[in-house]
């Protein structure tokens, strides 16, 4: 029985050959009824960490207000600490000073946690990735990534793709083993 | 209210309570690490321990809160069967209200509710 | 007051200061150990007030290091730029923080980037990167293991 | 290790109870780090560290073209994006002695103003979800969506728009830009008043700002507090004024200042700038002179040997571009004087005393921007 998306009637997203991907890399390919019903909950209501460094924190602020509101995608409220977030939106530069920092907020997530790398400079350093001295070219060095946006800073719309992206990776998960699991960076690359 | 119906109504709670947290613990994913049971500062490690003495009014806040929230717990009932009553229901929710009142004059003269 | 009689106003004041030649605003040489009387003068001079300090900054010219202090008056907005020549292997100059309280900042920030040590400055600590990490404004200055260069 | 000792030590009356508001708190605008020491809820000081977002921009620009440099500088405070890429513009164009078209200086002029006013609209907004006020947020976002549309019409981008470069503009504006414009004033006119209603005359909000956070004239000159916060005590340091770039010498507006100083005199002096700003854009919106939209600039740039520098006033106060060249297509030495980084370290002499909660009200009144101080 494959992955039951309701809620995406667009059709690339049904022939998309991510889904064979989504299906290998993300959870087991048997996803019960229990996974449907737990995934349905947790992927319709995934609630952001503030986190914002930068300038795509503007676009995040934006993708929060009134015009572009996402929490019609079930992201209803910024929360302060990471213990009632689900997931982190990496929104800015990361430094190596901020690192640790970062590290140490996704640690202390509560466990189905994800991660999206929202700008250029989340996800690979962007404009500063020669010459600077002090940034770290990509977050997915100190945390594990889910969902990359690109962009410098990426259009509240963008953002939003985004989430229908972590979505849709949520509803191809096994309860168990949330999130990006497999690609754990090993701790002594980070920094 | 017939005892047969509390005691439902006693087990769905303990039911739907109970079930919820059975539920939630065996089938949420968890992981363990060190910063994981460290309290939460904003993502910089803990420097001052949280055990400080801090000041009384804090205390005294408390205290005087309880009181009141006590004294309305008894108005509760006192307001359900007030239209049977009748009158004398009324004086002596009266006389209850006015030592309270007296009760929050004397903290009010003290200066128990200026804060520091 | 324009720049001629500025000129004059402050020649009066330090006499073997060298004015080299800016096409924008009126800039000044002064040896660094006059510097801290120098700017406390101008602070206090009534006809000069200069009692903003815009911004304190360094230069690194290979073989000597430029101290760069901007400075502004708030009631007569004339411009004036003070600099002072220090050696590079071991740089270091008497603070102005105690004239103007934005220096204790701004020379922090310059401790951090260029290295450079202010004598008697109240609280003297990098303000941006870690403690052993090297100058990074320095024109020798280089990092392989974090910087990328294009 | 580091715990078990934490854990088990009972602090005396005396000692200091250190708290962060660290590098991700909703009330610092970013990522600055607040160690702040406590005495049951009041505080005994605050010390800012900063350094969580320090890129290194300036050591990048000596490396670029002045070209290239106008996309870092936006970078910077993102909130003025435009006008900080028009400080090191003006500075290039006073270098090389270019002749910039009148219709360019009147664009300029009129982009610095509408990005003042998104960015006071978004400090507005901030500053409201800060203190508990949540509506704020969204009457604010919502409004600056107008101005918003605006710049994406003509630059393509909505908050980092690289459109200046020096010699003039990157292209020519769109051709219904003037009538945007006025739309959005007229639709803004009515609805700054509904700012006022909704928090200014709040009485929780007036109760939490007047009289807190204190700053005297001689200590925003002492610090180096400019902009907003630095003329709601009274320190006229407005560059736009002082020294006039652009097309603010054709125009006439007023410098608004205060004297009181506190929180409350901040915030009322940012609602008066956006009025004096939505002013400034009448009287330009109707002239815009025709003309071509660049000055003819060859394709490298190089600054003849010497020193220049430029002041601008950005929405948080004065950006100082300080350009070394010794005659090649990078700068020497480029030195940006941020508005946050001296109005950042008043934050301890205006928050000591007051309790935890004032320091968010005063810390979302100064308006600060974190990339702009670690640059």
């Amino acid at each position: 029985m494959g992955i039951k998306i309701k809620s995406m009637k667009y059709e690339d997203f049904k022939d998309n050959e991510t889904l064979e991907l989504l299906n290998k890399s993300g959870g087991n390919v048997l996803v019960s009824t229990i996974d449907n019903i737990i995934n349905w909950g947790r992927s319709n209501s995934i609630w952001p960490l503030t986190f914002a460094t930068s300038c795509c924190g503007i676009e995040m602020m934006a993708t929060g207000a009134p015009r572009h509101d996402f929490a019609r995608f079930g992201v209803e409220v910024y929360r302060a600490s990471p213990r009632q977030a689900d997931v982190i939106v990496v929104a800015g530069t990361i430094v190596h000073k901020m690192a640790p920092v970062l590290k140490r907020l996704y640690d202390q997530m509560p466990d189905p946690k994800y991660v999206i790398a929202m700008g250029a400079c989340a996800i690979s350093g962007g404009p500063f990735y020669y010459n600077s001295y002090s940034v770290v070219r990509g977050v997915d060095q100190v945390i594990p990534v889910d969902v990359y946006v690109p962009g410098c800073p990426p259009r509240p719309e963008a953002l939003l793709y985004g989430i229908i992206q972590l979505q849709r990776k949520i509803k191809g998960e096994h309860y168990q083993t949330p999130g990006n699991r497999n690609s754990e960076p090993s701790d002594q690359q980070t920094l | 209210m017939s005892s047969e119906s509390l005691v439902l109504f006693f087990i769905i709670g303990i039911v739907l309570v109970g079930g919820a947290v059975v539920f939630s613990t065996f089938l949420s994913p968890s992981s363990f690490n060190a910063a994981k049971s460290e309290p939460y500062e904003c993502g910089i490690p803990v420097q001052s321990p949280a055990w400080i003495q801090f000041n009384v009014g804090y205390y005294l806040f408390a205290i005087i809160y309880l009181v009141f929230d006590v004294e309305t717990v008894f108005i509760f009932p006192w307001a359900v069967v007030m239209s049977e009553i009748g009158m004398r229901a009324f004086i002596e929710i009266l006389i209850f209200f006015m030592i309270l009142g007296l009760g929050l004059l004397y903290a009010w003269r003290k200066n128990a509710l200026r804060w520091v | 007051m324009d720049n001629i009689m500025l000129k004059q106003h402050l020649e009066s004041l330090i006499p073997d200061a060298t004015f080299p030649e800016n096409k924008q605003i009126l800039e000044i040489l002064v040896s660094p150990d006059k510097l801290h009387g120098f700017c406390r003068e101008l602070k206090s001079a009534s006809a000069l007030a200069f009692d903003y300090l815009i911004s304190v900054t360094a230069v690194d010219w290979n073989d000597h290091l430029m101290m760069v202090y901007h400075l502004t008056s708030s009631r007569f907005h004339h411009l004036i730029v003070i600099k002072t020549r220090l050696e590079s292997n071991d740089p270091e100059v008497s603070t102005v923080s105690d004239i103007w309280k934005t220096a204790e900042y701004h020379e922090r920030e310059v401790f951090d980037l260029f290295g450079i040590r202010f004598l008697n400055h109240p609280d003297l600590r990098r303000l941006f990167l870690e403690d052993e990490y090297g100058f990074p404004l320095r024109k020798n200055f280089s990092d392989e293991s974090r910087m990328i260069v294009r | 290790m580091q715990e078990e000792i934490v854990k088990n030590i009972i602090l005396g009356e005396d000692e200091d109870y250190i708290i962060n508001m660290g590098p991700q708190h909703p009330s610092t605008h970013g990522v600055l780090r607040f160690e702040v020491s406590l005495q049951g809820e009041t505080i005994k000081s605050v010390v800012p560290h900063c350094g969580y977002i320090h890129r290194g921009i300036e050591k990048m620009c000596e490396r670029d073209t002045y070209a290239q440099i106008i996309h870092l500088t936006d970078r910077m405070d993102y909130l003025s994006a435009h006008i900080n890429n028009e400080a090191v513009c003006l500075t290039v164009e006073k270098a090389l002695e270019v002749e910039v078209p009148e219709r360019v200086v009147y664009i300029r002029t009129i982009l610095d103003e509408l990005n003042r006013i998104a960015s006071h609209q978004l400090w507005w907004c901030a500053m409201g979800m800060d203190m508990g006020a949540l509506t704020t947020f969204f009457y604010g976002l919502r409004d600056r969506e107008q101005i918003l549309d605006i710049f994406e019409e003509s630059f393509g981008s909505r908050l980092l728009h690289s459109f200046n470069t020096p010699g003039g503009l990157m292209h020519d504006i769109h051709p219904n830009f003037q009538k945007r414009i006025k739309e959005f004033i007229a639709y803004f006119r009515k609805k700054l008043p509904e700012y006022d209603q909704l928090l200014t005359g709040n009485v929780i909000f007036r109760e939490r700002t007047v009289g807190i956070g204190v700053l005297s004239t001689e200590d925003a000159i002492q610090y180096g507090i400019t902009g907003p916060s630095g003329r709601a005590s009274g320190f006229s340091c407005d560059i736009r004024k002082i020294d006039p770039y652009g097309a603010y010498s054709k125009v006439s507006f007023n410098e608004v200042l205060r004297t009181e100083g506190d929180t409350m005199a901040r915030y009322k002096l940012r609602i008066a700038e956006m009025y004096e700003s939505m002013n400034i854009l009448e009287q330009l919106v109707d002239n815009i002179p025709e003309g071509d939209y660049s000055a003819k600039m060859k394709a490298v740039l190089r600054l003849p040997v010497g020193e220049y520098f430029q002041r601008v006033e950005t929405a948080r106060g004065e950006l100082a571009v300080y350009i070394v060249s010794d005659g090649n297509k990078t700068p020497y030495r480029i030195k940006f004087r941020s508005p946050n980084f001296s109005n950042l370290f008043i934050i301890n002499k205006l928050a000591s005393g007051f309790k935890i909660a004032d320091l968010v009200a005063i810390s979302g009144s100064l308006d600060l921007v974190i990339p702009d101080i670690d640059r």
